[in-house]
């Protein structure tokens, strides 16, 4: 293909990995920090899309439905870490897997419940519904771009945040032994309480900002939940920088999978994770000794 | 008969920037207790890992009666009648004493991965593993979840398992670490029982016992050795005392 | 007044009753060294003082607080800090991290102990202070915890086999510190097989045995006795 | 190899006036619930406009979620026929699932009605006496559109569906009447199932340059493929045709995005035939929700049971004379005229469709009375 | 684990009993209900040969499962019964050669990673089957008639009739019971858990770990193999769903509602979960909901699963009391 093509493709590639990201990133804070697993990442990324259709809806402003998507979100975090999760701190990963399947149900139903069984969309801010014309028929919204430049950000944050300041450090060093972090005088549970409820509004936030780019619906959460945790392992649990190369590289193999080998691009992306996996057992950033 | 068990010739392990050792070269001969003692950091851990198998040499080789088992994998040693004790404690956490042991024999059985024949297949190692229990003085809490054990009890059962294997060489990472005084001395005795018809080798940072046991010694520091002799020799190398005994010549 | 007061403790471990009536009070910067066989109770004690038991009965006044049944995190918070057996490093945060994560101003905004301070007092810390906790050597890895524990300036602090695995000098340096601390009136718990330097630094010695205290007094005292040695230590 | 011992056979309903049990295996969770929703409206209010009686024959119902899962669809259909003793099924939406009904039909000869899914193959290798279909087949959805392209100048296009098979077959029977009259494919492009990310597979229609595009999506697929290419700006220069799902139940969600967007289907929204106004009129008066293709089909899978039903009295054993009487049945659809053909495969017109204000409006009929070639049917 | 007590050996024997005069109670619906629970059963167990006894999370057993499933729909002619002699050996063999296959790649992998690479593995499969036509693609494909079970042309059983085929299943199931048992009692199941709890020990201890597990790994798939033949000849289609991730993640959940640490609890957790949705699916609209909730519930309120009921009814054996201590330790390692 011409090289514009293929520089389109390249974006397209970068753009998807930077969503990819975003909702992953959620994921790296609970299971890659905290090490929970938590299958109902995806379903929260669906409540998110959701919450965004209905508060455009009712409020008619796309920022009130980002802001206020992220606080319900955050809040049923909270909740949900205080009155589950909590519980299983000490326990087997495996209880927190049935745990929160057993979400995934009750999410699901209690979507159906509010807002029902229909396809929505929802429309991006004025001010990023334009497009710019990339070759002589195909144009690119600015909205997609805004997302790249958005989950850039959010990538250097929670790198920062985890990396370099305390708070990461303790929450680190508890998702470790958390016996042992309480002995230092910390407030293990609190921190906790927080970086949960955090990790939820990011897998919300993921479905808010993708709400106007893709469609609003049930099941849109099932194939980004695999997707996110493919990306955080393939990056290296725990590594925030490891989710951003797992993102990108799952970006560009799916993008270019479908044009160049379209017969197999469905299984592209596992193979190309198995693949990492067998030569890095711990992941592209993981650590390898672990 | 002091024939050589294990050999290590020139070996050398590098952790990205840092040579954890670097040109050790160490026999262990059958009959023989060989104490490495150095400070910490100094590569001891590494060495015996090495020697076990659990890391792989940057260089250098590894020889058991001869035989190049470099790039053998760790159980594959075992087999070859290599036993080791963790200095960090590494226990089967979950299973009692008992089972503890008892797997550590089974382990070296002539069948150990029979796929019938239930606790059957046990009767013929259950002595050995009794007996291990005894030694290290554990009798007592043998039906105990390991990691209901305490500390110093954890650490007696480490050393009961590496016995239960049965190994023809012993390497000891700190046998005596977390052990109070009356035990220690009852392990001391146990290691030097050991000696008759195998080759050990004895991590140790506790003095006393290093030079009540060690036939031949060997000082490292920042990977390297630095002295190597019998205690005698050693204890007295102006370099070795200041660098790591210190002073009083590390008794206390 | 007293800093800790210890009264007819009870510690359990499910139905295993493993403390039986203990009976102990701290001054202020003092510093006790606790001995006994393997088995016997040191750590179970330290961690009823620290909140870790499931289950204890009897009282618990640290500061004058009752602290029986509150959370590690709140005791810590009033100024006892712990140095377990074991370690308990943080493998994947690098040894600055490790100190870093812990510091926390005292009782009065005491910040007697800081990083630089810390890698003074180990220099070995200090070359190694970017390799992850999991990379260190058993020692290190014990001077970290003992670092880590003084960052957060605790106004007493209980150290669970002080010396274990570490080499001759080293330990020497430990003792060395634990004169520190007590100069720096920090009162002290000091669990250590090695109770011939322990005599040597400590204002105190306590001997359990089965759960029990079955001596406490001056090391001139006990050293008197050899017969107690002999009996509940076995030299 | 008779997987339910009591069939319906020998089931003792022979009193007339023991109400006979419908069962609706239909999704009523998941990414199908709205259409399940629909069909099972539909074919209530066709029952509620007899009476609750179709043939005089008073109608009980029984419904199970099939969840749009074909690993538990003999299960679920088992569950029906074996447990709650339905005389008759209706369902499904996903064809996965309907194929394994079919299956079971066949083994217990049990009536089934399908309202939805178009797997050639139901009405084709699999077809049996007592499996009718009120819906379509793929092949006879998109088959019209390629002579309608053809027409229309169109010489170059570019496919796009889902790698799975109801998207093959839409796509096939497309290429096959387009190619048949002259057009070319210039590229079938595939995007895995269910997958919803179209961007490379866009860029690459816009590089080939086709003179237009025909594709299959539905559901959430549908709406994002068409408002993707509409922000790709290729909508002002590269037509989009497709299958009527495309634009059905979905354009709402697509808005100004699907405009000009031109499918073909058994159905459009504005249908002015006096059956439709009729129903569309009962439909929002029982639901509140504007009827569409999927109600239609529910609606039409009980006019089809009437039909049955009133031949032979209600009497459901006689069932050769009422099978054959539905097999010969003609129904005033809101669809148009609506008739079977020997594989019990819906006859009918199939519309040439354009979205315009919002709503799927008929330009012509693209082919009139369309009949599945039933491939493999062994019936006659 | 440890060697069963009467009071255990006399509950099996009631609850077989039950499991035997049961058809003879119930109407043939629940006849052939009881059959499919007990292949999930079958299904569950050996699952959790790998996951409860080896601690390793395998995402890719519905696969080994779905596989035989087609092996059978591919082998049987359109229009005559398969014979169940040859066919099920096919079956067993292939599923076992997946199993040895992937399992050879995946162990290379320690916990959420080998989780993860069972996914891959497993969805490969399943879109193996899904995008390609000869298998009837994401239709799925039929299995018109059941396979017999015949010698030299003489019909032994009829697996047609919902009985026979029930007792079939039932059989089978005792059998894989026994076979389970014994494997987990002998030094290789006891060297398994010890790997699970403390892989390096085990290695120096001289336990081929690699081998140990892949042994297992190919064990369980193949077992696997047998219910997916089961259920494809129960329920005569086939559809890729049966592979996919979802059915993988359905088994876990059995698995751990019954409990990791036993042979049949897995069994009890495949009968509650079916059982379950059964009623809930008769009675209730948003089933789902109260179905997450009760999960929830078990979760919290379980730790051990189900079988913990048993337990507290009887009292808890040594090793029950160490289950609750967290088992994750493989996984905990990533
Ligand atoms: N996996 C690793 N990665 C990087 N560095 C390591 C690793 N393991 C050990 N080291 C470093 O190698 C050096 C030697 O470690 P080792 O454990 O062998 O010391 P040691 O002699 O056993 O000390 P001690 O007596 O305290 O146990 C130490 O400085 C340690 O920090
Ligand atoms: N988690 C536990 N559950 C049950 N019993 C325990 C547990 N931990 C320790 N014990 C028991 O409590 C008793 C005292 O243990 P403790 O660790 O206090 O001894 P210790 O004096 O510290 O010995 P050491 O010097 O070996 O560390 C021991 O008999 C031990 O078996
Ligand atoms: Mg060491
Ligand atoms: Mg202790």
């Amino acid at each position: 293909m011409d090289l514009i093509t293929l520089g389109v493709q390249l974006l397209n590639a970068v753009q998807y990995g930077a969503v990819l990201f975003l909702v992953a990133s959620g994921l790296t804070l609970v299971f890659g920090i905290l090490g929970v697993i938590n299958l109902a990442h995806g379903a929260f990324y669906m409540l998110g899309a959701y919450l965004a259709y209905w508060i455009t809806l009712m409020t008619g402003s796309f920022v009130v439905a980002l802001l206020g998507g992220v606080l319900v979100a955050f809040i049923a975090g909270i909740l949900l870490e205080t009155v589950f999760v909590r519980l299983l701190y000490g326990r087997d990963h495996l209880a927190q897997v049935l745990l929160s399947f057993g979400l995934i149900l009750v999410i699901d139903e209690i979507r159906q419940l509010l807002f029902g069984k229909d396809v929505h969309a929802v429309a991006p801010p004025a001010w990023l519904s334009g497009s710019i014309q990339l070759t002589d028929n195909l144009s690119y919204p600015v909205y997609r771009l805004a997302i790249c430049v958005f989950c850039l950000m959010a990538a250097l944050v929670i790198f920062f945040v985890i990396a370099r300041t305390k708070i990461g450090m303790i929450v680190r060093a508890g998702s470790e032994n958390r016996e042992m972090a309480r002995v230092l005088g910390i407030k293990f549970d609190r921190v906790n309480r927080y970086v949960f409820a955090a990790g939820i509004a990011l897998a919300a936030l993921g479905g808010i900002l993708i709400a106007p780019i893709s469609t609003v619906f049930p099941g849109m959460g099932d194939g980004m939940l695999i997707l996110s945790f493919v990306v955080v392992v393939l990056g290296g649990i725990g590594s925030v920088a490891g989710a951003a190369v797992g993102a990108l590289l799952i970006g560009l193999t799916d993008t270019f999978g479908k044009v160049f080998f379209p017969s197999v691009s469905s299984i592209l992306i596992y193979v190309v994770m198995a693949a990492v996996l067998l030569w890095r057992p711990s992941g592209i950033l993981g650590r390898q000794d672990a | 008969m002091h024939d050589i068990a294990l050999r290590a010739a020139g070996l050398q392990k590098r952790f990205g920037g840092l040579l954890a050792v670097s040109d050790v070269s160490i026999d262990i001969r059958v009959g023989e207790i060989h104490a490495v003692i150095g400070p910490n950091g100094a590569g001891k851990s590494t060495l015996i890992n090495l020697l076990a198998g659990e890391l792989l040499p940057t260089s250098g080789e590894v020889l058991l009666n001869g035989a190049d088992i470099t790039s053998l994998s760790p159980d594959r040693r075992a087999r070859a009648g290599l036993g080791r004790a963790y200095q960090k404690t590494t226990l089967f956490a979950q299973f009692s004493v008992h089972e503890n042991v008892r797997l550590a024999a089974q382990a070296r059985s002539t069948a150990p991965l029979r796929m019938f024949g239930g606790t059957r297949c046990d009767r013929p190692y259950l002595q050995l593993v009794t007996d291990a229990i005894d030694r290290v003085g554990l009798s007592a809490r043998s039906q105990i979840v390991a990691d209901k054990l305490s500390h110093g009890e954890q650490r007696q059962l480490e050393i009961a398992m590496v016995l239960a294997t049965n190994p023809q060489v012993i390497l000891l990472d700190e046998p005596l670490a977390g052990m109070g005084p009356s035990e220690a001395r009852g392990i001391i005795g146990l290691i030097a029982s050991l000696k008759a018809d195998r080759a050990l080798l004895v991590v140790e940072h506790d003095m006393d016992a290093v030079f009540e046991l060690a036939d031949r010694l060997t000082v490292m520091q920042d990977g390297r050795v630095v002295a190597t002799g019998s205690p005698q020799d050693v204890r007295v190398d102006p370099g070795v005392r200041a660098a790591y005994l210190g002073a009083d010549g590390g008794i206390a | 007044m007293a800093l800790l007061e210890v009264e007819k403790l009870d510690a359990f471990y499910g139905v295993s009753q493993i403390l039986h009536g203990i009976d102990l009070t701290f001054a202020p910067g003092e510093q006790v060294a606790l001995i006994g066989r393997n088995g016997m109770g040191k750590t179970t004690l330290l961690r009823s003082l620290m909140g870790l038991m499931p289950l204890c009965r009897g009282s618990l006044r640290f500061h004058g607080h009752d602290i029986r049944n509150a959370a590690p995190e709140t005791i810590a918070r009033s100024g006892m800090a712990l140095v377990p057996e074991g370690r308990g490093i943080f493998g994947s945060l690098s040894v600055t991290e490790n100190l870093v994560m812990a510091a926390r101003p005292g009782n009065h905004g005491r910040q007697s102990w800081t990083l630089p301070k810390i890698f003074e007092l180990f220099p070995r810390l200090h070359e190694r202070r970017n390799n992850g906790g999991h990379q260190l050597s058993g020692g290190e890895q014990q001077m970290l915890t003992i670092g880590r524990a003084l960052m957060t300036n605790p106004d007493m602090i209980m150290i669970d086999e002080a010396t274990e695995g570490l080499a001759p000098l080293v330990a020497q340096s430990i003792w060395q510190t634990l004169a520190i601390v007590r100069s720096e009136g920090i009162a002290t718990i000091v669990v250590d097989k090695d109770f011939r330097s322990l005599a040597k630094v400590a204002d105190r010695m306590v001997i359990l045995s089965k759960g029990c205290v079955v001596f406490d007094g001056k090391p001139a005292a006990l050293a008197a006795q050899p017969d107690v040695l002999e009996r509940h230590l076995g030299v | 190899a008779t997987f339910i011992a009591t069939s319906p056979l020998h089931s003792p309903a022979i009193a007339q006036n023991a109400p006979l049990k419908v069962g609706m295996m239909l999704p009523y969770t998941g990414t199908y619930a709205k259409l399940g929703q629909f069909i099972d409206d539909g074919f209530r209010l066709y029952v509620e406009q007899k009476g609750g009686k179709l043939g005089g024959r008073d109608i009980a119902f029984v419904q199970v979620d099939d969840e749009s899962k074909p690993e538990a669809a003999t299960d679920n259909m088992n569950r029906l026929v074996g447990r709650e003793k339905a005389d008759v099924v209706v369902g499904t939406v996903h064809s996965g699932v309907a194929m394994a009904m079919v299956k079971v039909a066949r083994d217990t000869k049990t009536l089934l009605i399908i309202p939805n899914a178009g797997a050639n193959d139901a009405t084709g290798p699999a077809c049996a006496p007592n499996i009718f279909r009120t819906s379509f087949s793929n092949w006879q959805s998109t088959y019209p559109m390629g002579k309608v392209m053809a027409d229309a100048g169109i010489k170059n296009v570019v496919t796009i569906t889902w790698r799975y098979t109801a998207g093959a077959e839409m796509i096939g029977a497309f290429a096959e009447n387009f190619t048949k009259n002259g057009g070319k494919i210039v590229a079938d492009l595939t995007v895995p199932f269910p997958e919803v990310e179209f961007q490379a597979l866009i860029t690459q229609i816009a590089q080939l340059k086709p003179d237009a595009v025909f594709s299959f999506f539905a559901g959430g697929g549908a709406v994002k493929f068409v408002k993707d290419y509409a922000a790709a700006g290729l909508n002002k220069t590269i037509p989009l045709y497709g299958a009527g799902f495309l634009t059905d139940g979905t354009i709402e969600a697509q808005g100004e995005a699907a405009k000009g967007i031109r499918t073909t289907l058994h159905y459009a929204d504005n249908l002015d035939n006096p059956a439709n106004l009729a129903f569309l009129k009962a439909f929002k008066a029982k639901t509140g929700k504007d009827g569409d293709i999927y109600a239609v089909q529910g609606y039409d899978g009980a006019a089809l049971l009437d039909i049955g039903l009133t031949a032979v009295g209600g009497d459901f054993n006689a069932r050769d004379k009422m099978i054959a009487a539905m097999g010969a049945a003609k129904i005033n659809s809101p669809r148009g005229p609506l008739s079977f053909n020997k594989a019990h495969n819906p006859i009918q017109n199939i519309y040439l469709r354009e979205v315009r204000n919002g709503r799927n409006e008929m330009i012509s009929i693209a082919q009139a009375d369309v009949d599945d070639p039933a491939r493999g049917c062994k019936m006659t | 684990m440890s060697m069963p007590n009467l009071r255990v050996r006399l509950f099996g024997i009631a609850c077989l009993v039950m499991a035997i005069a049961l058809p003879f109670c119930v109407s043939t619906y629940y006849t052939q209900f009881l059959a499919k629970a007990l292949i999930m059963g079958m299904l569950a167990m050996s699952l959790n040969l790998v996951v409860g006894h080896g601690g390793l999370v395998s995402l890719c057993h519905a696969a080994f499962f779905g596989l035989a499933g087609y092996v059978l729909a591919l082998l049987s002619p359109r229009y005559d019964a398969a014979s169940l002699l040859t066919t099920l050996p096919i079956a067993i063999l292939c599923s076992g050669t997946a199993a040895l296959l992937i399992g050879a790649l995946v162990l290379r992998t320690r916990g959420v990673y080998f989780i993860m690479v069972t996914l891959a593995f497993g969805e490969m499969l399943f879109f193996f089957f899904h995008d390609t036509k000869f298998a009837g693609g994401s239709d799925g494909i039929s299995v018109n008639i059941r396979p017999e079970i015949a010698i030299a042309g003489r019909q032994l059983l009829d697996l047609d009739k919902p009985m026979t085929f029930y007792f079939v299943v039932l059989g089978f199931l005792v059998g894989v019971i026994a076979l389970l048992t014994m494997v987990v009692r002998s030094p290789f199941g006891r060297a398994l858990a010890a790997a699970r709890d403390n892989e390096r020990r085990a290695r120096s201890l001289g336990f081929p770990i690699f081998r140990l597990r892949l042994t297992a790994f190919t064990l369980s798939g193949a077992l696997a193999g047998v219910a997916g033949y089961l259920a494809a000849a129960q329920f005569g289609f086939v559809a890729p769903q049966m592979l996919g991730w979802h059915q993988s993640a359905t088994i876990l959940v059995m698995v751990l509602i019954g409990g990791l640490r036993s042979v049949t609890g897995p069994l009890v957790g495949a009968l509650v979960l079916i059982g379950m949705e059964e009623v809930l699916k008769a009675h209730l609209d948003n089933w789902k909901l109260v179905e997450g909730l009760i999960i929830i519930g078990i979760v919290i309120l379980l730790p051990n699963g189900v079988r913990q009921i048993w337990s507290m009814v009887f009292g808890a054996s040594p090793q029950r009391a160490a289950e609750i201590k967290p088992a994750a330790a493989e996984a905990r390692h990533a």
